[in-house]
Protein backbone atom coordinates (compact mmCIF):
# COMPACT_ATOMS: atom_id res chain seq x y z
CA UNK A 1 0.00 0.00 0.00
CA UNK A 2 1.22 3.46 -1.07
CA UNK A 3 -0.62 6.84 -0.69
CA UNK A 4 1.57 9.91 -1.45
CA UNK A 5 -0.04 13.64 -1.31
CA UNK A 6 0.90 17.19 -1.67
CA UNK A 7 -1.51 19.43 -0.58
CA UNK A 8 -2.76 22.42 1.43
CA UNK A 9 -4.40 20.80 3.95
CA UNK A 10 -2.87 20.61 7.63
CA UNK A 11 -1.30 17.21 8.36
CA UNK A 12 -2.86 14.54 10.83
CA UNK A 13 -0.35 12.42 11.88
CA UNK A 14 -2.69 10.32 13.77
CA UNK A 15 -4.77 9.41 10.60
CA UNK A 16 -1.29 8.39 8.98
CA UNK A 17 -0.05 6.15 11.56
CA UNK A 18 -4.09 4.90 12.05
CA UNK A 19 -3.61 4.20 7.74
CA UNK A 20 -0.54 2.61 7.66
CA UNK A 21 -0.93 0.05 10.88
CA UNK A 22 -2.97 -3.42 10.41
CA UNK A 23 -3.37 -6.33 12.02
CA UNK A 24 -0.57 -8.19 9.94
CA UNK A 25 2.02 -5.15 10.89
CA UNK A 26 4.31 -5.43 14.06
CA UNK A 27 6.51 -2.16 13.53
CA UNK A 28 5.62 1.51 12.74
CA UNK A 29 7.61 4.23 12.11
CA UNK A 30 6.61 7.91 11.75
CA UNK A 31 8.58 10.86 10.51
CA UNK A 32 7.45 14.28 11.04
CA UNK A 33 9.11 17.97 9.69
CA UNK A 34 7.77 20.59 11.50
CA UNK A 35 8.52 24.28 11.79
CA UNK A 36 11.13 25.64 14.02
CA UNK A 37 11.95 29.00 15.91
CA UNK A 38 15.79 29.51 14.64
CA UNK A 39 17.67 28.50 11.47
CA UNK A 40 20.70 30.00 11.04
CA UNK A 41 20.29 32.11 14.37
CA UNK A 42 17.70 34.25 13.48
CA UNK A 43 14.05 33.49 14.76
CA UNK A 44 11.48 32.58 12.27
CA UNK A 45 7.67 33.09 12.42
CA UNK A 46 6.80 30.87 9.64
CA UNK A 47 7.66 29.48 6.42
CA UNK A 48 5.71 29.45 3.03
CA UNK A 49 6.34 26.40 1.16
CA UNK A 50 5.80 26.18 -2.49
CA UNK A 51 5.64 23.34 -5.11
CA UNK A 52 5.91 22.68 -8.68
CA UNK A 53 3.29 20.43 -8.00
CA UNK A 54 2.24 18.03 -10.81
CA UNK A 55 6.11 16.95 -10.80
CA UNK A 56 6.13 17.05 -6.91
CA UNK A 57 3.23 14.56 -6.51
CA UNK A 58 4.33 12.65 -9.19
CA UNK A 59 8.49 12.59 -8.03
CA UNK A 60 7.08 11.86 -4.46
CA UNK A 61 5.28 9.08 -5.60
CA UNK A 62 8.46 7.63 -7.42
CA UNK A 63 10.11 7.84 -4.56
CA UNK A 64 7.38 5.62 -2.24
CA UNK A 65 7.37 3.29 -5.34
CA UNK A 66 11.44 3.18 -5.37
CA UNK A 67 11.08 2.12 -2.06
CA UNK A 68 8.25 -0.22 -1.78
CA UNK A 69 10.41 -2.40 -3.90
CA UNK A 70 13.34 -2.87 -1.66
CA UNK A 71 10.77 -4.85 0.90
CA UNK A 72 7.55 -6.81 0.20
CA UNK A 73 4.81 -5.69 2.09
CA UNK A 74 5.71 -2.46 3.02
CA UNK A 75 2.74 -0.15 4.03
CA UNK A 76 3.93 3.84 2.97
CA UNK A 77 1.78 6.76 3.46
CA UNK A 78 3.67 10.25 2.66
CA UNK A 79 2.30 14.09 2.96
CA UNK A 80 4.03 17.47 2.21
CA UNK A 81 2.23 19.95 2.81
CA UNK A 82 2.18 23.49 1.20
CA UNK A 83 1.09 26.94 1.73
CA UNK A 84 2.48 29.33 4.66
CA UNK A 85 2.60 27.63 7.89
CA UNK A 86 3.04 28.61 11.16
CA UNK A 87 5.78 27.42 14.10
CA UNK A 88 5.04 23.92 15.00
CA UNK A 89 3.41 23.24 12.02
CA UNK A 90 3.91 19.35 10.32
CA UNK A 91 5.46 20.05 6.85
CA UNK A 92 6.07 16.30 6.59
CA UNK A 93 4.90 13.11 7.81
CA UNK A 94 5.84 9.69 6.42
CA UNK A 95 4.37 6.87 8.45
CA UNK A 96 5.78 2.97 7.59
CA UNK A 97 4.77 0.00 8.66
CA UNK A 98 5.59 -3.84 8.22
CA UNK A 99 5.68 -6.72 9.87
CA UNK A 100 9.51 -6.29 11.33
CA UNK A 101 11.13 -3.29 12.20
CA UNK A 102 14.30 -2.92 9.88
CA UNK A 103 12.59 -2.36 6.65
CA UNK A 104 10.29 0.14 8.60
CA UNK A 105 13.31 2.12 9.57
CA UNK A 106 15.34 2.06 6.62
CA UNK A 107 12.38 2.47 4.84
CA UNK A 108 11.50 5.92 6.79
CA UNK A 109 14.97 7.25 6.05
CA UNK A 110 15.39 6.53 2.89
CA UNK A 111 11.81 8.67 1.64
CA UNK A 112 13.32 11.30 3.61
CA UNK A 113 16.82 11.59 2.53
CA UNK A 114 15.24 11.43 -1.41
CA UNK A 115 12.61 13.67 -0.33
CA UNK A 116 15.08 16.32 0.58
CA UNK A 117 17.04 15.81 -2.74
CA UNK A 118 14.45 15.33 -5.29
CA UNK A 119 11.48 16.60 -4.30
CA UNK A 120 10.40 19.76 -6.45
CA UNK A 121 9.53 22.13 -3.27
CA UNK A 122 10.92 25.24 -2.07
CA UNK A 123 10.28 27.44 1.00
CA UNK A 124 10.58 31.21 2.12
CA UNK A 125 11.76 31.56 5.29
CA UNK A 126 9.89 34.66 7.20
CA UNK A 127 11.75 36.05 10.41
CA UNK A 128 10.49 38.76 12.83
CA UNK A 129 11.86 41.72 11.11
CA UNK A 130 9.68 40.86 8.33
CA UNK A 131 12.64 39.69 6.06
CA UNK A 132 12.14 36.94 4.07
CA UNK A 133 14.67 34.98 2.53
CA UNK A 134 14.55 31.53 0.68
CA UNK A 135 16.35 28.42 1.93
CA UNK A 136 19.18 26.30 -0.17
CA UNK A 137 20.65 23.95 1.16
CA UNK A 138 22.77 23.58 -1.15
CA UNK A 139 24.82 26.76 0.32
CA UNK A 140 23.65 29.48 2.61
CA UNK A 141 20.29 31.25 1.83
CA UNK A 142 19.96 33.11 -0.57
CA UNK A 143 18.58 36.51 -0.09
CA UNK A 144 15.85 37.46 -1.85
CA UNK A 145 13.73 40.96 -1.51
CA UNK A 146 11.49 42.01 1.25
CA UNK A 147 8.23 42.55 0.50
CA UNK B 1 13.85 27.56 -34.43
CA UNK B 2 11.84 26.08 -31.69
CA UNK B 3 9.84 28.86 -29.38
CA UNK B 4 10.07 26.68 -25.69
CA UNK B 5 8.02 27.93 -22.76
CA UNK B 6 10.33 27.09 -19.78
CA UNK B 7 8.43 27.10 -16.60
CA UNK B 8 10.25 28.89 -13.13
CA UNK B 9 9.72 28.56 -9.59
CA UNK B 10 10.62 29.85 -6.36
CA UNK B 11 14.03 32.13 -6.52
CA UNK B 12 14.07 32.02 -9.77
CA UNK B 13 11.11 33.01 -11.13
CA UNK B 14 11.61 35.90 -8.82
CA UNK B 15 15.00 36.41 -10.84
CA UNK B 16 13.56 36.44 -13.76
CA UNK B 17 10.50 38.39 -12.93
CA UNK B 18 8.27 35.57 -14.39
CA UNK B 19 7.00 32.31 -13.89
CA UNK B 20 7.14 31.00 -18.04
CA UNK B 21 9.64 32.10 -20.26
CA UNK B 22 10.30 32.01 -24.07
CA UNK B 23 13.55 31.05 -25.46
CA UNK B 24 14.07 30.73 -28.87
CA UNK B 25 16.65 27.57 -29.75
CA UNK B 26 17.76 25.79 -32.92
CA UNK B 27 15.28 22.24 -33.63
CA UNK B 28 18.08 20.25 -32.85
CA UNK B 29 18.59 21.91 -28.95
CA UNK B 30 19.26 20.17 -26.09
CA UNK B 31 18.61 21.01 -22.18
CA UNK B 32 21.81 22.42 -21.70
CA UNK B 33 20.85 25.10 -24.65
CA UNK B 34 18.19 25.59 -23.37
CA UNK B 35 19.79 27.03 -20.19
CA UNK B 36 22.49 28.62 -22.00
CA UNK B 37 19.73 30.94 -23.19
CA UNK B 38 17.74 30.96 -19.90
CA UNK B 39 21.23 32.45 -19.47
CA UNK B 40 21.35 35.37 -21.35
CA UNK B 41 18.17 36.36 -20.23
CA UNK B 42 18.04 39.24 -17.62
CA UNK B 43 18.11 37.45 -14.20
CA UNK B 44 20.04 34.42 -15.90
CA UNK B 45 23.26 35.55 -14.26
CA UNK B 46 22.35 33.85 -10.83
CA UNK B 47 21.75 30.50 -12.16
CA UNK B 48 24.10 27.68 -11.13
CA UNK B 49 26.89 26.24 -13.15
CA UNK B 50 24.83 23.23 -13.81
CA UNK B 51 20.80 24.05 -13.15
CA UNK B 52 18.50 21.58 -12.74
CA UNK B 53 15.86 20.81 -15.72
CA UNK B 54 13.30 18.44 -15.62
CA UNK B 55 11.12 17.90 -18.80
CA UNK B 56 7.89 15.96 -18.92
CA UNK B 57 8.43 16.44 -15.17
CA UNK B 58 11.49 14.27 -14.74
CA UNK B 59 15.17 15.34 -14.03
CA UNK B 60 16.93 15.78 -17.46
CA UNK B 61 20.27 15.92 -17.95
CA UNK B 62 22.02 18.45 -20.55
CA UNK B 63 23.11 16.28 -23.48
CA UNK B 64 19.58 15.35 -24.26
CA UNK B 65 17.41 17.14 -26.78
CA UNK B 66 14.17 18.88 -26.06
CA UNK B 67 11.43 19.49 -28.78
CA UNK B 68 8.28 21.89 -28.68
CA UNK B 69 5.16 20.68 -26.55
CA UNK B 70 7.78 19.37 -23.88
CA UNK B 71 6.92 20.58 -20.76
CA UNK B 72 10.49 22.43 -19.48
CA UNK B 73 10.83 23.35 -15.76
CA UNK B 74 13.81 25.33 -14.65
CA UNK B 75 14.05 23.55 -11.09
CA UNK B 76 16.09 25.70 -8.16
CA UNK B 77 17.74 23.95 -5.35
CA UNK B 78 15.24 21.87 -3.82
CA UNK B 79 14.18 22.79 0.53
CA UNK B 80 11.50 20.23 1.58
CA UNK B 81 11.01 18.18 4.17
CA UNK C 1 14.62 16.58 28.26
CA UNK C 2 14.13 12.39 28.53
CA UNK C 3 10.79 10.47 30.02
CA UNK C 4 10.79 6.71 30.02
CA UNK C 5 8.61 4.49 31.60
CA UNK C 6 7.35 0.98 32.14
CA UNK C 7 3.53 0.59 32.73
CA UNK C 8 0.39 -1.50 32.31
CA UNK C 9 -1.45 1.73 31.17
CA UNK C 10 -2.15 1.90 27.26
CA UNK C 11 0.28 3.69 25.09
CA UNK C 12 -1.02 7.19 23.91
CA UNK C 13 0.96 7.94 20.53
CA UNK C 14 0.00 11.21 19.66
CA UNK C 15 0.32 12.58 23.15
CA UNK C 16 4.18 11.57 22.83
CA UNK C 17 4.65 13.23 19.98
CA UNK C 18 3.51 16.78 21.73
CA UNK C 19 5.68 16.16 24.43
CA UNK C 20 8.60 15.90 22.53
CA UNK C 21 7.80 18.42 19.86
CA UNK C 22 8.67 22.21 20.81
CA UNK C 23 9.21 25.48 18.78
CA UNK C 24 12.79 24.45 18.86
CA UNK C 25 12.66 21.49 17.27
CA UNK C 26 12.45 21.12 13.32
CA UNK C 27 12.18 16.93 13.10
CA UNK C 28 10.09 14.14 15.12
CA UNK C 29 10.60 10.66 14.94
CA UNK C 30 7.71 8.33 16.41
CA UNK C 31 8.60 4.05 16.72
CA UNK C 32 5.88 1.63 17.59
CA UNK C 33 5.71 -1.90 18.09
CA UNK C 34 2.31 -3.22 17.91
CA UNK C 35 1.18 -6.49 18.33
CA UNK C 36 0.31 -8.75 14.81
CA UNK C 37 -1.31 -11.47 13.44
CA UNK C 38 1.21 -13.57 12.88
CA UNK C 39 4.23 -15.31 14.48
CA UNK C 40 6.54 -18.02 13.11
CA UNK C 41 3.04 -18.60 10.56
CA UNK C 42 0.97 -18.77 14.20
CA UNK C 43 -1.99 -16.90 14.34
CA UNK C 44 -1.67 -14.33 17.69
CA UNK C 45 -4.68 -13.74 19.59
CA UNK C 46 -2.38 -11.11 22.14
CA UNK C 47 0.64 -11.18 23.71
CA UNK C 48 1.45 -11.02 27.25
CA UNK C 49 4.58 -8.16 28.42
CA UNK C 50 6.15 -9.25 31.90
CA UNK C 51 8.72 -7.15 32.94
CA UNK C 52 11.35 -7.48 36.10
CA UNK C 53 10.02 -4.02 36.95
CA UNK C 54 12.32 -2.43 39.15
CA UNK C 55 15.41 -3.33 36.72
CA UNK C 56 13.69 -2.31 33.25
CA UNK C 57 12.72 0.86 34.65
CA UNK C 58 15.94 1.91 35.12
CA UNK C 59 18.09 0.11 32.26
CA UNK C 60 15.17 1.73 30.24
CA UNK C 61 16.86 5.27 31.44
CA UNK C 62 19.62 4.49 31.09
CA UNK C 63 19.28 3.65 27.41
CA UNK C 64 17.58 6.84 27.04
CA UNK C 65 20.38 8.90 28.87
CA UNK C 66 23.40 7.22 26.62
CA UNK C 67 21.33 8.11 24.05
CA UNK C 68 21.08 11.68 24.95
CA UNK C 69 25.12 12.27 25.11
CA UNK C 70 25.39 11.84 21.88
CA UNK C 71 23.63 14.81 20.89
CA UNK C 72 22.78 17.53 22.26
CA UNK C 73 19.66 19.04 22.79
CA UNK C 74 17.53 15.65 22.25
CA UNK C 75 14.35 14.98 23.51
CA UNK C 76 13.00 11.74 24.23
CA UNK C 77 9.92 9.76 25.39
CA UNK C 78 9.91 6.20 26.04
CA UNK C 79 7.44 3.85 27.16
CA UNK C 80 6.69 0.22 27.34
CA UNK C 81 3.41 -1.29 28.42
CA UNK C 82 3.43 -4.62 30.19
CA UNK C 83 0.64 -7.14 31.09
CA UNK C 84 -2.22 -8.39 28.35
CA UNK C 85 -2.46 -6.75 25.12
CA UNK C 86 -4.29 -7.45 22.30
CA UNK C 87 -3.83 -7.35 18.20
CA UNK C 88 -2.47 -3.61 17.30
CA UNK C 89 -2.39 -2.65 20.91
CA UNK C 90 1.05 -0.80 21.44
CA UNK C 91 3.74 -2.63 22.86
CA UNK C 92 6.16 0.36 22.73
CA UNK C 93 6.28 3.87 21.81
CA UNK C 94 9.67 5.81 21.35
CA UNK C 95 9.37 9.46 20.39
CA UNK C 96 12.30 11.63 19.81
CA UNK C 97 12.69 15.38 18.35
CA UNK C 98 15.96 17.64 18.00
CA UNK C 99 16.18 20.13 15.48
CA UNK C 100 17.57 18.32 12.86
CA UNK C 101 16.85 15.00 11.41
CA UNK C 102 19.51 13.65 11.45
CA UNK C 103 20.21 12.92 15.42
CA UNK C 104 16.74 12.18 15.70
CA UNK C 105 16.24 9.39 13.60
CA UNK C 106 19.44 7.60 14.98
CA UNK C 107 18.53 7.84 18.60
CA UNK C 108 15.00 6.43 17.69
CA UNK C 109 17.07 3.73 16.21
CA UNK C 110 19.64 3.34 19.18
CA UNK C 111 16.85 3.35 21.36
CA UNK C 112 14.34 0.32 19.95
CA UNK C 113 17.49 -1.53 19.42
CA UNK C 114 19.36 -1.40 22.52
CA UNK C 115 15.57 -1.67 24.51
CA UNK C 116 15.48 -5.16 22.45
CA UNK C 117 18.73 -6.40 23.99
CA UNK C 118 18.86 -4.97 27.15
CA UNK C 119 15.64 -4.68 29.28
CA UNK C 120 14.61 -7.32 30.92
CA UNK C 121 11.01 -7.92 29.43
CA UNK C 122 9.81 -10.98 28.07
CA UNK C 123 6.20 -12.25 26.20
CA UNK C 124 4.29 -15.02 25.65
CA UNK C 125 2.18 -15.35 23.29
CA UNK C 126 -0.96 -16.78 23.29
CA UNK C 127 -2.38 -18.52 20.10
CA UNK C 128 -6.01 -19.12 18.66
CA UNK C 129 -5.37 -22.82 19.60
CA UNK C 130 -5.16 -21.53 23.19
CA UNK C 131 -1.52 -22.62 23.35
CA UNK C 132 1.19 -20.18 25.02
CA UNK C 133 4.90 -19.79 24.07
CA UNK C 134 7.48 -18.11 25.40
CA UNK C 135 9.48 -15.92 22.60
CA UNK C 136 13.41 -16.10 22.48
CA UNK C 137 14.64 -13.85 20.15
CA UNK C 138 18.17 -15.98 20.67
CA UNK C 139 16.57 -18.86 19.06
CA UNK C 140 13.22 -20.86 17.84
CA UNK C 141 9.78 -20.05 20.55
CA UNK C 142 10.60 -22.15 23.84
CA UNK C 143 7.87 -24.09 23.80
CA UNK C 144 6.20 -23.87 27.51
CA UNK C 145 3.15 -25.71 29.35
CA UNK C 146 -0.40 -24.84 28.25
CA UNK C 147 -2.35 -23.44 30.73
CA UNK D 1 28.18 -20.71 53.17
CA UNK D 2 26.03 -17.66 52.22
CA UNK D 3 22.34 -18.38 51.50
CA UNK D 4 21.69 -16.22 48.63
CA UNK D 5 17.85 -15.07 47.18
CA UNK D 6 18.15 -15.65 43.15
CA UNK D 7 15.11 -13.59 41.69
CA UNK D 8 13.29 -15.84 38.29
CA UNK D 9 11.47 -14.32 35.44
CA UNK D 10 9.24 -15.79 32.78
CA UNK D 11 10.46 -19.10 30.91
CA UNK D 12 13.21 -19.51 34.07
CA UNK D 13 9.99 -18.83 36.81
CA UNK D 14 8.38 -21.75 34.93
CA UNK D 15 11.16 -23.95 34.70
CA UNK D 16 11.79 -23.94 38.59
CA UNK D 17 8.32 -23.53 39.29
CA UNK D 18 9.16 -20.59 41.81
CA UNK D 19 9.82 -16.74 41.23
CA UNK D 20 12.54 -16.97 44.38
CA UNK D 21 14.77 -19.71 45.18
CA UNK D 22 17.47 -19.60 47.67
CA UNK D 23 21.27 -21.76 46.83
CA UNK D 24 24.25 -21.82 49.21
CA UNK D 25 27.48 -20.61 48.42
CA UNK D 26 30.50 -20.05 49.57
CA UNK D 27 31.49 -16.44 51.07
CA UNK D 28 33.76 -15.78 48.11
CA UNK D 29 31.55 -16.85 45.57
CA UNK D 30 30.80 -15.12 42.31
CA UNK D 31 28.30 -14.46 39.88
CA UNK D 32 29.14 -17.82 38.11
CA UNK D 33 29.27 -19.94 41.04
CA UNK D 34 25.25 -18.97 41.40
CA UNK D 35 24.87 -19.76 37.89
CA UNK D 36 26.39 -23.33 38.83
CA UNK D 37 24.36 -23.92 42.02
CA UNK D 38 21.72 -22.78 40.41
CA UNK D 39 22.00 -25.46 37.55
CA UNK D 40 21.82 -28.22 39.63
CA UNK D 41 18.30 -27.58 41.17
CA UNK D 42 15.77 -28.87 39.22
CA UNK D 43 14.68 -27.18 36.34
CA UNK D 44 18.28 -25.79 36.02
CA UNK D 45 19.01 -27.90 33.36
CA UNK D 46 17.20 -25.33 30.80
CA UNK D 47 19.49 -22.32 31.41
CA UNK D 48 21.66 -21.81 28.66
CA UNK D 49 25.79 -22.10 28.79
CA UNK D 50 26.05 -18.31 30.20
CA UNK D 51 23.10 -17.01 31.15
CA UNK D 52 21.92 -13.08 31.88
CA UNK D 53 22.54 -12.23 35.40
CA UNK D 54 21.77 -8.99 36.98
CA UNK D 55 23.42 -7.86 40.26
CA UNK D 56 21.23 -4.97 42.29
CA UNK D 57 19.65 -4.25 38.68
CA UNK D 58 22.73 -4.46 35.97
CA UNK D 59 23.68 -7.23 33.95
CA UNK D 60 26.84 -8.36 35.75
CA UNK D 61 29.34 -10.72 34.05
CA UNK D 62 30.68 -14.16 35.74
CA UNK D 63 33.88 -13.30 37.62
CA UNK D 64 32.27 -10.84 39.93
CA UNK D 65 31.99 -11.86 43.56
CA UNK D 66 28.44 -11.51 45.35
CA UNK D 67 27.55 -10.85 48.22
CA UNK D 68 24.81 -11.30 50.89
CA UNK D 69 22.22 -8.65 50.84
CA UNK D 70 22.81 -7.83 46.98
CA UNK D 71 19.42 -8.08 44.54
CA UNK D 72 20.43 -11.01 42.08
CA UNK D 73 18.57 -11.85 39.40
CA UNK D 74 18.64 -15.00 36.70
CA UNK D 75 17.59 -13.31 33.36
CA UNK D 76 16.02 -15.31 30.30
CA UNK D 77 16.56 -13.70 27.20
CA UNK D 78 14.79 -10.70 26.57
CA UNK D 79 12.00 -10.03 24.44
CA UNK D 80 10.90 -6.77 24.87
CA UNK D 81 9.61 -4.51 21.68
Amino acid sequence: MIRTSISEAAIDAAALLAEVTTDATGATALFLGTVRELNDGRAVTGIEYSAYTTMATEELQRIAEEAALRFDGLRIAVEHRVGTLALRDISVAIAVAHARRAPVLETSRFIIEALKQRVPIWKRERYTDGDLRWVDPTTQAVDTATP
Amino acid sequence: MNQLQVLLFASYAEAFGASTVTVAVPESATVADVVGALRRLPGGHILPAVPLVAVDRRYTPGLVAVHSGQEIALIPPVAGG
